[in-house]
């Protein structure tokens, strides 16, 4: 069998990871995995998808970058024949033009972030700052969105600085400065809530040079589950993050074969697990496990 | 010498005043914005973030506009920092000694400038094209080094290099700052910057007169390679570890608008790299002032371009010749009087 | 042959060239379906492209492109879910404001003696802010207009299709031809491109050619933005990033001189197909990695420049022998 | 006197103030139609400032012009050329990579159908340059041909444009004895249709062949308009100069035949392919070789291969026996050559760049970046320069770009002589020079071969050649075809060899 994947790029350690496992479940089913890379463009992505049809796959993953504009080649790719599975994020296309999708649900896994943070400040004031992913990504809008609807109608938690710190460490640790400057010191600040775990490495560091401590003065709460948040975990600089699987090659080529072989139609939304990691879980075994997938 | 320094202030007034304006505004926005308190050996504040955070630009515009003054430009510097700093990080993980760390990341950067300077010195490839060629690959480079992940570093001193400090200022001040001085005093006081310009100037005419204009060219992409490099180590020393995927995302771009601002022409020839300085001290003024002030990201990039559009305009050819009109039109008086007599 | 040609000639040679050893190695590329693609999935980069090489022509530089077509579509997807207006309407719209951007980037550049690479971009931070204002999520657009617009293409032999907009990049560059290189305002952009001080004693209206070539240029990215939204049926503020390097590749992959005053429209066409042909290829091939992917495209980039400048350069030496 | 009606042109009281210096004060000018009206002065004198004050190049500072009686206001060259103002400015302007054609054409291209109709454009351009006896691919870059070639369509152009008035800044500077002639036909025909017609040179017979009345410049004022016929040539030299010159050239007699000594530097078979066929050349120390040919001949492509601005591709360069290495401008300076380029705005001057950093350009270059001089040393040198050569500028610091262009080429020789070279080629060195400096010069010649220099000169003029050279090479289609030596250096001899050389040639 032959597959075609489309992996909107390499911007994160998680989408490396992401990239890797799908690799490795391609390799031990025995399917030809011919993989592109978009480089964050959803033209590139289009333009694979059209070149796997016109290549004839069996089959195509796709990652897509945004959930808009997909209709077209989708229709193309049914008309081709050639199942489509959507990975980690889902489209808004009418459900048919593809097989399934194996995704996380974004708004849920900023649900629980929140609701962490609600349960653990246990009606103490808190203000808190969040770090936002990169401006308009979906990722970013969702997971602002399921954070704000943990935390609405609790008063005593309040979101007084928000900012974008485009998912990565530099920007992380340069706005969590800011941050502390404007709301003095960081003696203002409570919680940090960081859109990934990346910018939540980087606010780390940004308290301790401000010569706060991190995961005390300052709880940390991000999502991702990377291995580099464990070890932070581990030395309780970081207090909650909310795992992202992965691994969603493994039960989209599943779902796949089932499809293929015995024409079984999967549900239209695989939904992976949301789970949360705390100081308690044990971090470093954690971390040891997740190092080598390539994050 | 009393001439030079009132040159010296001529030339940068526009940016320093650019600077004291931005400033202004933003402790308007922000009241504790000038406070300054010693903490863990170092100053700390608002201020001293300014001149932190934008060490990376810092770095890359005075390469860039040693580059730019010789007529050409350099896209390929972000990528040349992510590639240095997944070098460093995987020489330093792979239990190399700081020294030796240090020397073959900035050998790295180096090379780089040079594959940029063969390009365009002896292949004659123009440089915004010459220059993409690495932007795209160069990215591929880093990664291929840190094979996509966040390499992550605990080595003491490297990390020094991103968040110690030294005389009180932060590191990578300390080497902005100083780099800085050593470029400007090696241009300015022997004749390479008089060379370096008749280059950006009319290349074939300095060739004529004995100008070894391709031995400038490729040196001046080294430099920019040089600086990438030290860029490249600060960004990655900062967070202690290598993001070759984002580590210089987009900098050549903020590198480049920092020389403009500092009033260096793109089409080359008068070049100062203390008012790329003071532009890229400009340009992380803007940045950090949008991130205190608390607006929505947003509006991120439309107060950005709005910010910069004012003060190019302010700065444009066209203005200043109206400033000296305006200034000519009372001081001419007094002359025609004289002439008169 | 006129020496004016020769690049032209060797990339369209290059191009051939490489389409052949393509299909060497993977024979499905010759299919129509590819050609249809390689038309379609690039028409918005094309009729973009096309406003750029007037630019790069007239020795400027226009790095806003990327940030208007995201605009446009942003605009457009915002204005057909909240209004009732009929799509024909909103394009018209949209070109309107486009094209005043870009005649308002030409004014400063002219009038304030600003250099275009610096206009443009604060152009790009404006009109990529200008889209995060109106929507940060992505829109999809629905509109039944749309729907009749796609169903517009023509099936080629092989399952290939020649779509609307795969046309209309054709089109566009017809018609960019013929103004390069069959009106004044044309040659008046090759003589910008030549010196404006010269060309300002030779009485070219310089205003005039810098404000129409950056509204041109708006203009295609207009187009191309209504393009794009089309191809994707949604607006998106964060599509379309550094499309403008791409496009800039483009011309100057298709024998056009960053320096301005010389180069072809036609050569940008086979720029933007030698470019949609290495990412077949790589997507054809399936087996790189993301970085080995971006370091291909370099040095493939790299390749097509050396072997133009190889290929001009033999040619010269034998001209000059003959 | 002519009554004020019947000028097509006047100008009155025309200001022209740039930062540092007031180029224009007060100028009246004024031109009558069917006059060819000279306009001279030193270089500086502000001429070329005059005319682009009067085609809207230059916004002016001051003063009213009135053409056919009616005041205008030209902003820029659009309008002016629309007015019927023709013009060719000092350095040639035109597009080199536009084709020729286009160039003719800009901005008034036949059209069809609302298209550029390229085929007619290209007939009508064939028709417009035959009248020049030009025979050349009108749709081929303009930068495929010399200066020459390109002065001449610059003239064409601007004669075909001009309704009333043509002007023609120092349009001679690079044309021969042949050019010329020609120009002057047309300009005889245009001037008979009653065109007003303003010209600029420096060479003063072509104003007395040509001229009706002259208008003198001196440092930006008008000294005063006569008639040429009852202007002795004396008294016109002396306002230009404000003082009475004391030699002139051309009337310079041919100091005593030099004796000509050893050889001291030896090319054998010197040459490139494609460029100029290999030639033999001895160049004793303190000699002045003169190189005359006609345009194309292959005298510029001489001069870059003894400089290694080209390679040579074959043959053998050695000076005192010693063989040189000439692969590159950088290598020759270090043997102590020289070469002042004829095409001054693309090979001479850098442009952004201050006199003083110009003048001491190649003289840094030679000694290498470590080294540099000391501004105190700079400053001498340029100050040396500026009083020697007699630049005229208001400060050395100022870009030289702005400089009028005889002065740009005096201090591209400057550049030059402050590397006190041993063997100088000197292309078209005395091109838009005026009269003063152009006595100057040749003196400033004399001295360094005095003093041991050996000497390339490249001149159309031939009168100058003479007066200066112990020997002329005549050059032919890029190749060397005669050499006069001693009494054989006459303006006669030089013109019969090319004449002869060119019987030869197969039509
Ligand atoms: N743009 C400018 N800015 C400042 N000074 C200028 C500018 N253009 C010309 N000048 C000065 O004005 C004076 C007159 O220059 P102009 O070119 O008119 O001389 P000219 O008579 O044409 O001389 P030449 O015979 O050498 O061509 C010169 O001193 C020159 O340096
Ligand atoms: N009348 C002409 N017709 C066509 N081509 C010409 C003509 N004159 C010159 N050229 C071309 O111009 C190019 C440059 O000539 P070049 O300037 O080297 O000659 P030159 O002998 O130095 O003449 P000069 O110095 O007087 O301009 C040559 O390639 C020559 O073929
Ligand atoms: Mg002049
Ligand atoms: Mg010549």
């Amino acid at each position: 069998m032959t597959v075609g994947f489309s992996q909107i790029g390499s911007e994160s350690g998680w989408r490396a990871a992401e990239t890797t496992l799908t690799k490795q479940q391609a390799e031990k089913r025995g399917i030809d995995l011919k993989f592109a890379d978009a480089q964050q463009k959803q033209e590139n992505q289009i333009k694979a998808l059209r070149s796997f049809i016109a290549q004839g796959v069996d089959a195509i993953l796709v990652a897509p970058v945004v959930a808009t504009g997909w209709d077209e080649v989708l229709q193309e790719a049914k008309d081709a024949n050639i199942p489509v599975v959507l990975l980690d994020r889902t489209i808004d296309a009418p459900k048919e033009l593809y097989l399934t999708a194996v995704t996380s649900d974004l708004v849920h896994e900023g649900n629980v972030a929140g609701k962490w943070l609600v349960d653990t400040v246990a009606g103490k004031p808190c203000n808190v700052v969040e770090l936002q992913g990169t401006t308009g990504s979906s990722p970013a809008i969702d997971r602002k969105k399921g954070f704000e609807e943990a935390l609405a109608g609790k008063d005593n938690l309040k979101i007084v600085r928000s900012q974008t710190g485009d998912f990565t460490r530099t920007k992380g640790k340069e706005v969590m400065e800011s941050f502390l400057k404007a709301e003095d010191g960081g003696k203002n600040i409570c919680a940090v809530y960081a859109h990934n775990d990346d910018m939540a490495v980087g606010a780390i560091q940004a308290i301790k040079e401000a010569g706060l401590k991190p995961g005390t003065d300052i709880l940390v709460v991000s999502i991702d589950a990377v291995p580099d948040i464990f070890q932070a975990m581990a030395a309780g600089e970081a207090n909650a993050t909310v795992e992202l699987t992965p691994n969603m090659a493994g039960p989209a080529f599943d779902a796949l074969d089932a499809f293929i072989k015995d024409g079984k139609e999967p549900p239209k939304w695989i939904q992976t697990e949301s789970k949360l990691y705390t100081q308690a879980d044990d971090p470093m075994k954690v971390y040891e496990e997740k190092k080598g997938l390539g994050y | 010498m009393t001439g030079t320094f009132k040159a010296y202030a001529v030339r940068l007034f526009p940016q320093v005043a650019a600077l004291a304006i931005i400033l202004f505004m933003v402790s308007l926005a922000f009241p504790g914005f000038f406070k300054l308190s010693f903490q863990n050996d170092r100053l700390y504040g608002s201020l001293i973030d300014i001149l932190n955070r934008g060490a990376p630009v810092a770095l890359l515009a005075i390469g860039m506009t040693v580059v730019i003054a010789t007529k050409g430009i350099d896209l390929s510097v972000g990528a040349v920092m992510a590639i240095c700093g997944a070098v460093a990080a995987a020489s330093i993980t792979a239990g190399h000694s700081l020294a030796f760390t240090l020397a073959v990341t900035i050998s790295t950067g180096v090379l780089c400038g040079l594959w940029n300077g063969v390009l365009v010195a002896v292949l004659d490839i123009q440089p915004i094209i010459a220059t993409l060629v690495l932007m795209v690959a160069g990215r591929g480079i880093a990664q291929l080094i840190t094979e996509g992940a966040i390499l992550t570093f605990n080595h003491p001193g490297l990390i020094f290099i991103g968040s110690g400090s030294l005389f009180g200022l932060p590191m990578p001040v300390v080497i902005w700052l100083g780099f800085g001085l050593i470029v400007a005093l090696l241009v300015r006081r022997t004749a390479l910057g008089m060379l370096i310009e008749a280059v950006g100037v009319n290349r074939r005419a300095s060739r004529l007169s004995g100008v070894s204009t391709g031995v400038l060219l490729i040196a001046a992409y080294m430099l920019s390679g040089l600086c990438a490099a030290l860029a490249g180590i600060i960004a990655a020393a900062d967070i202690r570890g290598a993001d070759a995927n984002n580590a210089g995302l987009w900098l050549e771009l903020d590198a480049i608008l920092a020389v403009v601002v500092g009033g260096t022409s793109l089409l080359g020839g008068r070049f100062s790299i203390a008012a790329s300085l003071l532009g890229a001290m400009i340009i992380q003024s803007i940045n950090t002032g949008i991130l205190l002030s608390g607006f929505p990201p947003e509006f991120n990039l439309i107060i950005k371009a709005a910010i910069i559009v004012l003060i190019l305009v302010i700065q444009s050819p066209r203005a200043q010749s109206a400033f000296i009109w305006l200034s000519r039109a009372r001081a001419t008086e007094p002359t025609k009087g004289q002439e008169a007599k | 042959m006129n020496p004016r040609y020769l690049p032209l000639t060797a990339t369209v040679a290059i191009f051939l060239i490489a389409y052949a050893v393509c299909i060497a190695q993977y024979p499905n590329m010759l299919s129509t379906r590819v050609i249809g693609n390689l038309l379609t999935d690039n028409a918005f980069l094309g009729i973009a492209a096309v406003g750029m090489t007037f630019v790069i022509l007239s020795g400027g530089i226009d790095l806003s492109i990327g940030a208007v077509i995201a605009f446009t579509g942003v605009f457009l997807a915002v204005l057909l879910q909240s209004t009732a207006i009929h799509p024909l309407v909103a394009f018209a719209l949209a070109l309107i404001i486009t094209t005043a951007f870009g005649a308002i980037m030409g004014a400063i550049i002219h009038h304030l003696e600003m250099p275009p690479f610096i206009v443009t971009l604060a152009g790009m931070f404006l009109a990529r802010g200008m889209a995060f204002v109106l929507s940060i999520d992505s829109i999809p657009i629905k509109h039944p207009f749309y729907t009749t617009l796609k169903s517009f293409y023509y099936v080629l032999p092989g399952g290939g299709r020649l779509t609307l907009i795969g046309g209309l990049m054709l089109v566009v560059f017809l018609v960019g031809i013929l103004i390069a290189h069959r009106t004044r305002f044309g040659a008046d952009v090759y003589a910008l491109g030549g010196g404006t001080a010269t060309a300002r004693l030779m009485g070219v209206p310089i205003g005039r050619t810098t404000i129409l070539i950056y509204a041109l240029s708006g203009f295609l990215a207009g187009l191309s933005g209504i393009v794009f939204s089309l191809y994707t049926s949604a607006g998106y503020s964060l599509a379309t990033v550094g499309v403008e390097l791409d496009a800039i590749a483009a011309v100057v992959i298709g024998g056009t001189l960053l320096t301005g005053g010389s180069g072809f429209v036609a050569g940008t066409l086979i720029g933007i197909l030698i470019q949609g042909l290495i990412q077949t290829y790589i997507t054809f091939d399936g087996s790189l990695s993301s970085w080995w992917t971006k370091i291909l495209i370099g040095l493939l980039l790299f390749a097509f420049i050396l072997l133009q400048k190889a290929l001009i350069l033999l040619s010269d030496r034998k001209r000059r022998h003959a | 006197m002519q009554s004020v009606s019947s000028y097509v042109l006047s100008a009155t009281g025309i200001d022209k103030i740039f930062p540092g210096a007031r180029a224009l004060n007060g100028v009246d000018f004024s031109l009558a139609r069917g006059e060819v009206h000279a306009l001279l002065g030193e270089n500086g004198a502000g001429k070329s400032t005059l005319i682009k004050c009067l085609t809207g190049a230059y916004r002016r500072d001051g003063g009213r012009i009135l053409l056919d009686g009616v005041e205008v206001d030209p902003h820029n060259t659009l309008e002016a050329q629309k007015l019927g103002i023709g013009t060719v400015y000092q350095e040639v302007n035109l597009l080199a990579n536009l084709t020729v054609a286009e160039n003719l054409f800009l901005g008034r291209q036949p059209r069809r159908f609302g298209l550029v109709d390229a085929r007619a454009m290209n007939k009508q351009a064939r028709a417009l340059l035959s009248e020049y006896d030009l025979d050349i691919d009108v749709t081929a870059e303009l930068s495929a041909f010399s200066v020459a070639v390109q002065q001449v369509i610059a003239i064409a152009r601007a004669v075909d444009l001009s309704g009333k008035v043509l002007i023609l800044d120092e349009p001679t500077a690079s044309l021969d004895t042949h050019e010329v002639a020609m120009l002057f036909r047309i300009v005889r025909r245009l001037k008979e249709r009653g065109l007003g017609i303003i010209f600029i040179t420096h060479f003063l017979e072509q104003v007395y062949e040509i001229s009706d009345r002259i208008t003198v410049l001196r440092n930006g004022q008008l000294v005063g308009t006569r008639e040429t016929a009852a202007l002795p040539r004396r008294e016109l030299i002396a306002m230009m100069l404000g003082r009475e010159l004391v030699q002139e050239v051309g009337e310079a007699k041919h100091s005593e035949t030099k004796e000509r000594g050893e050889a001291r530097f030896r090319f054998r078979s010197f040459g490139r392919k494609g460029h100029i066929q290999p030639f033999d050349l001895d160049v004793a120390s303190g000699e002045v070789v003169g190189i005359a040919g006609l345009l194309g001949s292959g005298r510029t492509e001489t001069a870059e291969i003894l400089f290694g601005a080209e390679r040579a591709d074959s043959g053998t360069a050695q000076a005192d026996g010693r063989t040189l290495d000439l692969s590159s401008p950088r290598a020759a300076i270090r043997e102590k050559f020289g070469f002042c380029p004829e095409d001054r705005k693309v090979d001479g001057i850098v442009g952004d760049l201050s006199v003083r950093e110009n003048i001491v350009l190649a003289l840094q270059a030679r000694r290498g970046w470590a080294r540099p001089i000391s501004r105190s040393e700079q400053d001498r040198l340029a100050d040396h320069y500026i009083k020697a050569l007699d630049i005229r500028t208001s400060d050395r610091e100022k870009p030289i770009r702005l400089l009028s262009g005889g002065n740009q080429q005096k201090a591209i020789l400057a550049r030059w002589l402050a590397t006190n070279p041993e063997f100088l080629i000197l292309d078209e060195p005395t091109r838009g020079i005026d009269v003063g400096a152009h006595a100057e010069i040749i003196r400033l010649i004399e001295t360094l071969c005095e003093n041991g220099m050996s000497l390339i000169v490249i001149s159309s003029e031939l009168e100058e050649l003479v007066a200066y050279s112990s020997r002329v090479l005549v050059l032919r289609d890029r190749a060397h075809v005669a050499e006069l030596t001693g009494e054989e250096v006459t303006t006669n001899a030089i013109i019969e060899a090319i004449a002869s050389a060119h019987e030869g040639r197969p039509a």
